[in-house]
């Protein structure tokens, strides 16, 4: 699977180099985001912008990684999202469980501020 | 035959690598569909999502068999008609005692079947000769 | 079934409007053989021209007959060995007694059985219970 | 078929805006060369840049604006060819009857010179 990550201060971007997130590749992601998240980082921000296709395993993944940051009082919060990849979310209502902001600077910004309040808005 | 209909089988082995082969050429058949009145990038999208979920859930419960097994599909477009038939030899399961999702509960799985019949207009799952078959409907909206 | 193995069949109106869906089909297809040694794009291409080929002149040659046929064409990955058929209801043809193109002469026309013996390893036209049938072999060189 | 044609001097630069020329469109593209010759341009510039894919029914459609072109005392020219389509050209030995250029100016600069002796090359 193609992941690029950067770390900058607490946060780390993420960015899923895949068109398709399918049951194919989505164990990794999850085990990819756990990791990071056992490593320290608990500040994590997913860039789908090249995903054109999520199935509910994706999905799955995503909620694993959103969960397990949860519980580090980390966060994982979600931008990027092409139109049709939003509509998954929609029709699941996982758009109102993650944060999703629609461009990376409105993402950054947001988990400056949760790092500033060194904890999440939940 | 009339003039629109298609129909394509493809056999693949077991295994997650080709969900996106089948998922593809969904989405090109969608592209061909003469007449088609509603938005096609988001039909193909919609049949991309509805095999890669009835395919995963194939590959998933057919891990017990024989490793001889593969991953059969079958898509029929008649008139305003689409068909899709995706094949396991599992021991199969009661498609209607699958619950709609808890949206409360943040679970990692069980939205497959969801957008399956969230997405197409009927469902149904039934053994014939080739094995388990669960089929699905859609009734596509044409320009008059 | 082998892990690698791979079979399509698809069937379309008898109507050039199909002849790039069947085209990047198999495009899809060949991005999906494991292990290929060769160029992948390079095969995508030759694999879409030679059936683009054989599907245009079973066009070509069915005009006479009824409305209900339709293209068919089947596709078949096993191990290192590639098979396409590609089946017309027409009145067939000797596929032997078509020359080679005169490369000094500007002819518009006959190249596409000269691409589909250049490209593909052997081709043969026999009638089978589907009707007539080219069919054209090509070994995959694979990494071992 | 989605062609665009622009006129300068006494060239017309055609631009075949076409993944794939086979036999669904290559008669079409055979006509529009055929009418362009016959309403008197007689120095066609054939952009093949957006071509992907060519059968033996396109490379006909060229070979019969090439040899109509000719029969006027005109010429057609072909650039931006695509390593793969350019390949259909070399096993049908078609390059070594067609002018091909690889970029648009060298197409432009050949097809003044053409202008300048008042015929083509043939
Ligand atoms: N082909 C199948 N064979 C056997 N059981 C199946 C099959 N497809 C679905 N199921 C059952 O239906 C349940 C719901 O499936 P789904 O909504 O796709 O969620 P998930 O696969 O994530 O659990 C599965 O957990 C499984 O028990
Ligand atoms: N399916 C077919 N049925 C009948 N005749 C065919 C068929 N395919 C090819 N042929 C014959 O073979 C000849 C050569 O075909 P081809 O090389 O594709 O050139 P073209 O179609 O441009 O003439 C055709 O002119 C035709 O006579």
């Amino acid at each position: 699977m193609n992941i690029t990550v950067e770390n900058a201060d607490n946060k780390t971007l993420i960015s899923l180099k895949e068109e398709r997130i399918d049951a194919h590749n989505s164990l990794e992601l999850k085990d990819f985001l756990q990791k990071l998240l056992e490593n320290g980082q608990h500040l994590l921000i997913v860039d789908l912008a090249a995903v054109r296709f999520i199935d509910s395993s994706g999905l799955g993944a995503l909620l694993s990684g959103y969960k397990n940051a949860n519980l580090r009082q980390g966060s994982l919060i979600l931008t990027g999202l092409q139109p049709r990849v939003h509509s998954m979310f929609e029709l699941t209502r996982l758009h109102r469980v993650f944060e999703i902001y629609s461009s990376l600077d409105e993402a950054l910004a947001a988990s400056r501020e949760v790092n500033a309040h060194g904890a999440n808005r939940h | 035959m009339a003039p629109t209909d298609i129909d394509l089988e493809v056999t693949v082995p077991t295994h997650t690598r080709y969900l996106a082969l089948i998922g593809n050429i969904a989405e090109l058949l969608v592209r061909e569909i003469e007449e088609y009145a509603g938005d096609r990038e988001t039909l193909a999208y919609h049949l991309n999502l509805v095999l890669t979920e009835a395919l995963a859930n194939a590959i998933e419960h057919s891990m017990c068999c024989s490793p001889k097994q593969k991953l059969r599909v079958h898509i029929h477009v008649e008139g305003e008609s689409l068909c899709i038939q995706v094949y396991d030899q599992g021991t199969g399961f009661d498609l209607d005692a699958v619950p709609q999702p808890d949206f409360d509960q943040l679970d990692e799985r069980g939205r497959g079947i969801f957008f399956i019949r969230t997405l197409m207009d009927s469902v149904n799952y039934h053994r014939d000769s080739n094995g388990n078959c669960l089929e699905m409907h859609m009734k596509l909206a044409r320009h008059s």
